[in-house]
């Protein structure tokens, strides 16, 4: 009995001196720190993919935790986690969460080999970013994809990638968490995070315009057969004043945009504007409406649309 | 002289990580940077110091004396628990700037097997080959030294991960697996000082 | 259930408590265990001994502690039987450090058989030793007798061949054997079964040779 | 006419190749290739082809089926590791130990770290270090020279590495006198103690393939010219201190230094890439060298040395940085 | 979760050696044989299904600040119950276990689990979970260990399979451990995508 | 010989066209101007559709004070201001001139008389730095600087001699070459001129020892100038680079950036731009002409034209028997530091040193391989960086290492690809890095 009371004596003095000297010296030593810091840091998904615009998870508690300071969480959104964890960062904080809407990236081009004829042959580094020091690009078009995929690079959730036959960038909008990095890394601004839209039969409604060309009407025309052409029918056709014209180039406003589909059929020539569901066509009611316009002006449908603009496509000009 | 042999023994010979497998953890977990493993390298140095020195008291005036050798493992871990815990709290009040270079790998260091490891080789005295006498001035310098051979292999293999950052690894090799095979590579080329502590030992007349 | 609050008193006690709990549990099961082991590694070592002099039993009859070589780096442990000595010897200049050997010689001073008790040489090379020296490997040294000839590698120009790329191991290894028939034979003659251990040490540690003269 | 081209500059390029850089090196090989034929005769040629075959094949299949990437045999790269691994192997060594090497070379050493630029550790070395420990016993047997017509069943003879390692383990120096003289060792003229690996028997070859190299400046003299002088200049001063420390210029001319320093340590995938760099890189060999040599357990030091400075050439490419232009002004 | 697939999780998605890699060096340390890295599994599996139980039975016992240390003290006390059960009744597993068995308590898996698991679960679902990333770990030890065996001896549990001479040394030394490792874990990576 | 300390490589040097004196290129049927030709901002355009101007009238003024003005090369009718691919491949504003006849603005002395600046006393370093100003004279080397900018030391700094730039380290172009053989002496005004400019009485001609005709030429009517010395240097890319210059020609490396030549005391000009100074300041005339080499192996006659600014570079290419039919790439400029053109309507511009022409197997790079880490671009480089690395971190969008590893320092010489065996595409990606960086770093300091 007396070896078990010397081994309980000794080590119970070993664990009451430990607690006592890590009492003391958290004690004497104490630092403040927030601990609400710790607390987010908790709730946050830990990606550290900076989405947010800070860095790292970390950095993105100490930003919540100061600015609950101030009052409101404000324009703070971890893209990763989304609104279930900014609610979470709120409770801990003690505020409501900036509400915000689930947003996508949408890529504005459809300059797909055959919309857009290749005029030189690029032999750089494939990357974005060079090709776009190195000139217009492959094709006449000077604003729109270059095709060698920075995005799907910049990426970190595997949400973007190349479709091998149109050369342009597709986003997943499952993976997709609207960081922006694509938006980013693209050196032509060609990806624009978007609100994801009015879910109508389980797919998310939204319309934009697949373009992003200033170029004056007829070189814009020349450049590309679904260019926006900055005719502005458009313009006239939206009934909720949703879309400018500015520089030759049609923007859709997504918070006044309802989805209804109308500018879609007005740009039945170019095809500039792309929606996620099938628009309906109303009958044509004047001849000239061309017959053969598909009523889907999806990327894939305008790819196979007719193109009689196809034939008189320019040339090299050397 | 003995001192410098044990000072090579434990860094380039029977390095800590690379042929006792102590440490692996830390080694693995944080040299992707080199500052980041010369930081967790310096901890290491740090705390593996003190607590073998502490452990090496505790065994020859407590555990010893009171034939409670048993209870070594226990009491060692509730100490070491508590120093790491120590240190943390009071750099992080004394010298914040420290605490930031080191602080952080703090934590990690109480669940690193090379501490503990060390701390019982350090108290066994199994360290002393060569008619090493295993005492308290020994052992620390076993300890420090090899806290030294540590911080080596954390440095050289993050200098090694950096590297590879920038090239195209396979991917079914990238990550641990890469990591691991550089490792294993490491570990071989520091085959090549197998024996140089027994020539040395001929050299200093040991 | 609530879970305990973080005060002092509730830390200190809470720790204390797992601790006292834990090595009151500790050393009871040492207590259990502590026989058993003892008992265990006492097995072992008459097995070993058995073994080494390939005899169906050999009770020590006296064990003459710890001595050491004349450079006092190989030390040796003798158990003397009625069946011959069984020696523990242990180099330190083995590849991996420390080579603990045990070698049973019959009153003669042959070899009769030996056992490799505790090694850090490496696996394949200078780990064989445990199988290289018995009768049927090739640096068969069973039946030998230090006393007449010392036990040298070839390569050192004896006639025992070293374990192939590991001539280190094996040096240690024939310097072990060496070092325990001399320690056998000089803790033999003063192990008159008089003599006590203790004092035979005492006299033995500085130089196993003044003892043999004695 | 085409569509126009369109890059950023520079539009024109010198015309240089990885290829044509392989090239340069096993072209400077050759000499050292031809005296060991002459040295061993059909095990070297076994060997050799052994080596080389087995090194291109799995790196063909490696890149075809596991990679599913463009093969890269045509670089030659893999035919050069191939080559110095043979070169690094004694002429006796069974084909399948050599297989299981060039396996080792190309697949943990080269491919697995993404093939040709990647990898960290010499390939080469990679193989012959990985056998050496694994086989020590074959790895460290060698043939006599001048059995042309032997091969697994040449009669084995000490190197001059192994009398080195003996005189210093005994401590007679009076051992060292069964090494041939330095000149012998330079031109690869001895009769007796010529054993060794198939690319160690003559320095001389060596030293023409080095003049070669540096004539097409496929390499720049820095890596062999400071691990040359730190073995002259430590192994000198140990010579000079205690005999049993062969002549500084017989541990020179003995063992793998001299293929080492000159195309194993030259490897630019795995050595520093600026010049200071470079001499801090073969300092560090040759001293690792020596102390391997002399005090440790392989008698061989220089695959090991060439290794661990290796490991070291990122920490070493990190913090050596070649001079900046407009440093010189700056304070 | 039902116990079934907490024991699974623990073998096969939260696998401790291969997807978790976690108590690296007793799996690099002990597994120079199959032998020797089931040994290993087996001890750090007793001790991991002692200690989640009696962590998930005392969770609420113990206060924050000293919850590590309590945990510890509660793994290193079940650990020195093991280490003294092995020597009086298996010394050679003891001994060619060696350093690795205090070691155990160190082991990021143990802590990890009590952490992660008992401290949230009750006793029942601890067992299990105990039970399966033993096992998890039992198994990569153990695979480790014979592929190790068998690459650097041509055996697997001391069954010859070819002669040893054609054995590669590498693997029983340490840089084998760590290559072997290294490419499971690839394979597994490989299986897994 | 001198030359520059740190790396550099030797391309092949092509010189096709060195034996073709200069030609009068033909005017074109429409000049074509765009408003930014110069380093800086944008010129302004003055005039209107409709406008009618003369040859040397102002279309377009200088957009602040890193800029210059345009003045028309040709008479005629303002057509329209549009947009006109340039030289970077992309639509940028211009002013289009419908060609009739060719008529000059008076003031423009157009007689072949040589003026010495001891003709003129009168000329102050202000008023020569006016009429430089005035003549919208930008840099003939490349960079298009506005000469008048970099004859203003800014406040500190202190020249201490002007380097004259008639290296011509591109291989083809031989512009420069033919310039100081036929205008010897025009040029040597030139540079007393800018000596004068901004005050300091030691002048250096660098010129290549590939140029031994140039060098024996201006070393013989140098004699007349004691204050200049012609500095024959090695023939070497980049010797022409302005950093690599002033190491050779007198010891000096210049820091890294903000640091800038005139740091270390140094004024440098191309030969070109002082020829453009003595015309401006002596004969009153602006900058709209200027010569240009229009060279390629599979071109029928390699020439060297004095074009008007605005002649579309198609209208030489036929000069000289028209776009070969196996022609890859259009080159403005030289094969190392020049682009590559979309199209070859491109109208010459004030810094459009040449044109040159590639044939189809000319103009494909090589197969880009792994990096086989053979520091042969690091040896190259001559602004001792080591581009392996920046390409790499650049491509990795790694910011932060690119700036620690002095990215802000290259040239964009091209040294480093053209040496590296595995034809990677080192300068494509440390261009972007540079710009990036260098764009971080304005932001940083505008903070
Ligand atoms: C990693 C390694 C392990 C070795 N292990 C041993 C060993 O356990 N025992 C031994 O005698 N030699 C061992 N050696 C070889 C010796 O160091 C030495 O080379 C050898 O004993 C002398 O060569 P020889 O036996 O062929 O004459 C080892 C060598 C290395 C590199
Ligand atoms: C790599 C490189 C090469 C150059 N080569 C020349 C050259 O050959 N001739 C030249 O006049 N300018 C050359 N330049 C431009 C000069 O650096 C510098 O801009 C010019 O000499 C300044 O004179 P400027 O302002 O009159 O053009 C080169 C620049 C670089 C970066
Ligand atoms: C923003 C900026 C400011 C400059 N300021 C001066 C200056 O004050 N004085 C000067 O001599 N050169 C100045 N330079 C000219 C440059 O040093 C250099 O001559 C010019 O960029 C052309 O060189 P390059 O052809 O080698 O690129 C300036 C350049 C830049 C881009
Ligand atoms: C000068 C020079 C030396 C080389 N030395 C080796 C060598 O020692 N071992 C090797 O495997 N490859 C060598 N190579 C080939 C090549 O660099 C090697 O396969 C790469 O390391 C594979 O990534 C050498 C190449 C050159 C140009
Ligand atoms: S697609 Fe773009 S916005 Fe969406 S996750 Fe990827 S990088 Fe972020
Ligand atoms: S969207 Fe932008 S970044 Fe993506 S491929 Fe096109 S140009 Fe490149
Ligand atoms: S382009 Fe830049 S990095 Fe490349 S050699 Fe020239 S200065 Fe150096
Ligand atoms: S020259 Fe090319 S291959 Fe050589 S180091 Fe530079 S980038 Fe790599
Ligand atoms: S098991 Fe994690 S550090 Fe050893």
């Amino acid at each position: 009995m007396n070896v078990i009371l010397i081994a309980v004596i000794v080590l119970g003095a070993i664990g009451l001196l430990a607690s006592l000297v890590l009492f003391f010296a958290s004690k004497k030593f104490a630092v403040h720190e927030d601990p609400r810091i710790g607390q987010v840091s908790e709730v946050l998904p830990q990606a550290n993919c900076g989405g947010c615009g800070f860095p790292g998870c970390s950095g993105f508690a100490a930003a919540c935790v100061k600015a609950a300071d101030g009052g409101s969480l404000e324009g703070k959104l971890c893209p990763v986690g989304g609104q279930p964890v900014m609610e979470k960062v709120a409770a801990i904080l003690g505020l409501e969460a900036a509400a915000a809407e689930p947003k996508v990236a949408v890529v504005r081009c459809n300059g797909s080999c055959q919309n857009r004829p290749r005029i030189v042959e690029y032999d750089g580094a494939i990357s974005c970013r060079v090709a776009n020091a190195t000139g217009a690009g492959e094709t006449a078009c000077q604003f729109g994809c270059l095709g060698c995929g920075d995005c799907v690079g910049a990426c970190k959730f595997d949400a973007i990638h190349m479709n091998p036959e149109t050369g342009l960038p597709e986003v997943d909008e499952e993976k997709c968490t609207a960081c922006g990095a694509c938006s980013k890394a693209c050196p032509r601004n060609i990806i624009e995070i978007r609100p994801k839209g009015r879910v109508v039969k389980g797919s998310a409604r939204r319309v934009w315009v697949d373009c992003v060309n200033k170029d004056k009407g007829p070189v814009a025309m020349k450049a590309c057969n679904v260019s926006c052409i900055g005719c502005g029918k458009c313009v006239k056709v939206c009934k909720f004043e949703a879309i400018t014209l500015e520089n030759n180039l049609a923007y859709i406003d997504p918070e006044k945009c309802k989805a209804c589909g109308q500018c879609v059929n007005a740009c039945n020539v170019r095809h500039a504007i792309h929606a996620t569901w099938e628009v309906p066509v109303p009958k044509p009611k004047t001849e000239d409406a061309p017959a053969a316009a598909p009523a889907a002006p999806k990327a894939e449908a305008a790819v196979e649309a007719p193109k009689p603009a196809a034939e008189e496509t320019p040339k090299a000009e050397a | 002289m003995a001192f410098i042999l044990i000072f090579i023994t434990a860094i380039f010979v029977n390095n800590v990580v690379l042929s006792q497998f102590l440490g692996i953890c830390p080694f693995l977990g944080v040299s992707k940077k080199i500052e980041t493993a010369s930081g967790m390298g310096a901890a290491v140095a740090f705390v593996l110091t003190i607590a073998t020195i502490v452990t090496y008291l505790l065994q020859k005036f407590v555990l010893d004396a009171f034939g409670l050798q048993y209870l070594q493992t226990i009491a060692f871990i509730l100490v070491i628990a508590a120093l790491v815990q120590m240190v943390e709290i009071i750099l992080k009040k004394v010298s914040p700037a420290l605490y930031q270079s080191l602080g952080v790998f703090l934590p990690l260091i109480t669940t690193n097997c090379c501490i503990l490891g060390v701390a019982i080789i350090v108290a066994q005295g199994t360290y002393a080959t060569y008619g090493i006498e295993p005492n308290l001035l020994t052992g620390i310098v076993y300890a420090f030294s090899t806290a030294l051979g540590f911080a080596l292999a954390m440095v050289i293999f993050a200098g090694i991960r950096e590297q590879l950052d920038l090239v195209e690894v396979p991917a079914g090799m990238k990550g641990t697996a890469i990591a691991l095979v550089s490792a294993g590579l490491l570990a071989m080329a520091f085959m090549g000082f197998s024996g140089v502590d027994g020539g040395l030992k001929v050299l200093f007349g040991l | 259930m609530k879970k305990l609050d973080s005060t002092i008193g509730n830390m200190a006690i809470v720790l204390t408590v797992v601790s006292v709990v834990a090595a009151g549990i500790l050393a009871y099961v040492n207590q259990m265990t502590a026989p058993q082991i003892e008992k265990i590694k006492a097995e072992n070592l008459a097995a070993g001994i058995q073994k080494v002099l390939v005899a169906e039993a050999a009770p020590v009859v006296q064990k003459v502690d710890t001595m050491k070589n004349e450079k006092g780096d190989i030390t040796a442990i003798i158990y003397n039987t009625d069946k011959g000595a069984a020696v523990q010897s242990t180099d330190p200049n083995g590849f991996g450090g420390n080579l603990t050997i045990l070698v049973g010689f019959d009153e003669a001073g042959s070899i009769k058989g030996y056992q490799v008790l505790e090694t850090a040489e490496t696996p394949g090379l200078g780990a064989k030793a445990s199988t290289w020296f018995q009768k049927d490997g090739k640096g068969n040294i069973i039946g030998k007798n230090p006393g007449e000839k010392e036990l040298v590698v070839s390569k050192d120009g004896g006639d025992v061949d070293a374990i192939t790329a590991s001539t280190i191991t094996s040096r240690a290894f024939l310097r072990a054997v060496n070092a325990a028939y001399k320690a056998y034979k000089s803790g033999a003659s003063c192990s008159a079964p008089a003599v006590a251990a203790d004092e035979c040490v005492n006299d033995s540690v500085a130089e196993t040779s003044t003892c043999s003269n004695k | 006419m085409g569509k126009l081209t369109i890059s950023l500059s520079p539009h024109v390029h010198s015309g240089d190749s990885v290829q044509n850089n392989m090239l340069n090196v096993i072209i400077a090989l050759v000499p050292a290739a031809l005296f060991s034929l002459y040295a061993f005769g059909v095990g070297a040629a076994v060997v050799m082809l052994t080596s080389v075959a087995a090194c291109v094949f799995f790196e063909w299949a490696i890149t075809r089926f596991i990679l599913k990437a463009e093969p890269t045999v045509c670089d030659l790269s893999a035919a050069l590791t191939g080559l110095l691994l043979g070169f690094n192997l004694p002429s006796n060594l069974p084909i399948w130990i050599i297989i299981i090497g060039a396996l080792v070379a190309i697949g943990i050493g080269k491919m697995t770290f993404g093939g040709l630029g990647c990898n960290i550790f010499n390939p080469a070395l990679v193989g012959r270090v990985f056998l050496l420990i694994s086989f020590p016993v074959q790895m460290t047997t060698w043939p006599e020279a001048g059995q042309l017509g032997a091969y697994t069943d040449a009669t084995t003879g000490a190197t001059p590495l192994s009398v080195m390692t003996t005189a210093i383990k005994s401590g007679d120096a009076s051992v060292l006198s069964q090494l041939p003289s330095s000149m012998d060792m330079l031109l690869g003229t001895y009769s007796q103690g010529g054993a060794g690996c198939l690319g160690e028997i003559s320095a001389l070859a060596l030293l023409i393939g080095f003049a070669w190299m540096l004539f097409k400046k496929t390499i720049t003299w820095h890596i062999p010219v400071s691990i040359i002088g730190t073995v002259l200049v430590f192994a000198g001063l140990l010579h000079v201190a205690n005999p049993v420390y062969a002549d500084p210029f017989q541990v020179l001319f003995s063992g793998g230094l001299m293929l080492g320093a000159i195309f194993m340590a030259t490897d630019y995938v795995s050595s520093p890439m600026n010049s200071k760099g470079q001499v801090i890189y073969g300092v560090a060999i040759g001293f690792l060298t020596v102390v391997i040599r002399n005090f440790g357990a392989y008698p061989e030091g220089m695959s090991f040395a060439i290794l661990i400075m290796n490991a070291f050439t990122p920490l070493i490419n990190n913090y050596c940085k070649p001079k900046r232009f407009g440093e010189v002004v700056k304070k | 979760m039902n116990n079934f697939k907490i024991l699974l999780n623990g073998i096969i998605k939260e696998n401790p050696t291969f997807v978790l890699l976690l108590g690296m060096c007793p799996t690099l340390g002990t597994t120079s044989s199959a032998i020797n890295g089931m040994s290993m599994g087996l001890a750090t599996t007793a001790v991991l299904i002692f200690s989640n139980f009696l962590i998930s039975l005392i969770k609420n016992l113990i206060p924050d600040m000293v919850r590590i240390p309590s945990y510890i003290v509660v793994i290193a006390s079940l650990v020195t119950i093991l280490q003294m059960v092995l020597q009086a009744y298996v010394p050679d597993v003891y001994a060619s276990l060696g350093l690795f068995i205090p070691l155990i308590v160190v082991n990021c898996i143990i802590l990890g689990r009590a952490e992660a698991f008992a401290a949230k679960n009750g006793p029942i679902p601890s067992i299990f979970d105990g039970i399966g990333i033993g096992l998890g770990f039992t198994l990569g030890l153990t695979t480790l260990g014979a592929v190790r065996e068998f690459l650097g001896s041509g055996k697997i549990f001391n069954f010859e399979i070819f002669p040893e001479n054609y054995g590669m040394l590498v693997f029983v030394l340490a840089p084998g451990a760590f290559l072997a490792l290294g490419y499971l874990i690839a394979i597994v990576n490989k299986l897994k995508a | 010989m001198k030359t520059f300390r740190i790396g550099g490589v030797h391309p092949e040097e092509n010189k096709l066209s060195a034996d073709q004196p200069i030609k009068v290129a033909a005017l074109p049927e429409v000049a074509v101007f765009p408003l930014g030709q110069h380093i800086g901002a944008p010129a302004k355009a003055v005039v209107a559709k409709g406008d009618k101007v003369k040859v040397g009238t102002m279309i377009a003024e200088a957009g602040g004070f890193v800029s210059a003005g345009i003045y028309s090369s040709v008479s005629g009718t303002v057509q329209k201001i549009d947009t006109v691919i340039d030289a970077s491949g992309y639509r940028k504003p211009a002013i289009y001139i419908k060609v009739e006849g060719d008529e000059w603005e008076e003031t423009i002395d157009r007689s072949e008389d040589l003026v010495k600046t001891a003709d003129r006393p009168d000329l102050t370093p202000e008023l020569i730095v006016e009429k430089i100003k005035n003549a919208g004279l930008v840099g003939m080397g490349g960079a298009c600087f506005p000469v008048h900018v970099k004859l203003c030391p800014p406040p500190g700094a202190k020249a201490e001699c002007v380097i004259i730039n008639a290296v011509e380290c591109e291989p083809y172009l031989t512009a420069d070459h033919r310039l100081m053989l036929e205008k010897a002496d025009q040029v040597l005004v030139g540079v007393d001129l800018i000596m004068k400019a901004v005050k300091v009485n030691k002048g250096y001609i660098g010129i290549e020892e590939n140029k031994p005709d140039a060098i024996k030429l201006m070393t013989e009517k140098a004699q007349a100038y004691p204050n200049i010395e012609i500095v024959p240097l090695k023939t070497k890319y980049p010797q022409g680079g302005e950093k690599q210059l002033i190491d050779a020609v007198i010891r000096r490396q210049v820091p890294a950036p903000p640091a800038i030549p005139i740091s270390v005391g140094a004024v440098v000009q191309n030969v070109g731009t002082a020829y453009a100074v003595y015309e401006a300041v002596m004969k009153n005339k602006p900058l709209f002409e200027r010569i240009v080499t229009v060279t390629g192996k599979s071109l029928a006659q390699p020439s060297n034209f004095l074009a008007r600014m605005g002649t579309p570079m198609s209208q030489l290419i036929e000069a000289c028997g028209g776009l070969p039919s196996d022609t890859g790439k259009v080159i403005g400029g030289g094969p190392m530091m020049g682009k590559a053109l979309m199209n070859i309507e491109v109208p010459i511009c004030k810094g459009s040193s040449g044109v040159l022409i590639m044939n189809d197997k000319e103009a494909k790079r090589g197969k880009a391989s792994n990096c086989i880490r053979c520091a042969k671009c690091v040896s190259a480089c001559p602004m001792g960086l080591e581009p392996f690395l920046l390409a790499t971190v650049s491509a990795k969008a790694n910011w932060e290492k690119a700036e620690a590893e002095d990215i802000t320092s290259c040239i964009e010489c091209g040294s480093c690809q053209f040496t590296c065996p595995s034809h990677r595409p080192l300068l494509d990606n440390i261009r972007i890095g540079k710009q990036t960086v260098m764009g971080i770093i304005r932001a940083r300091n505008t903070k």
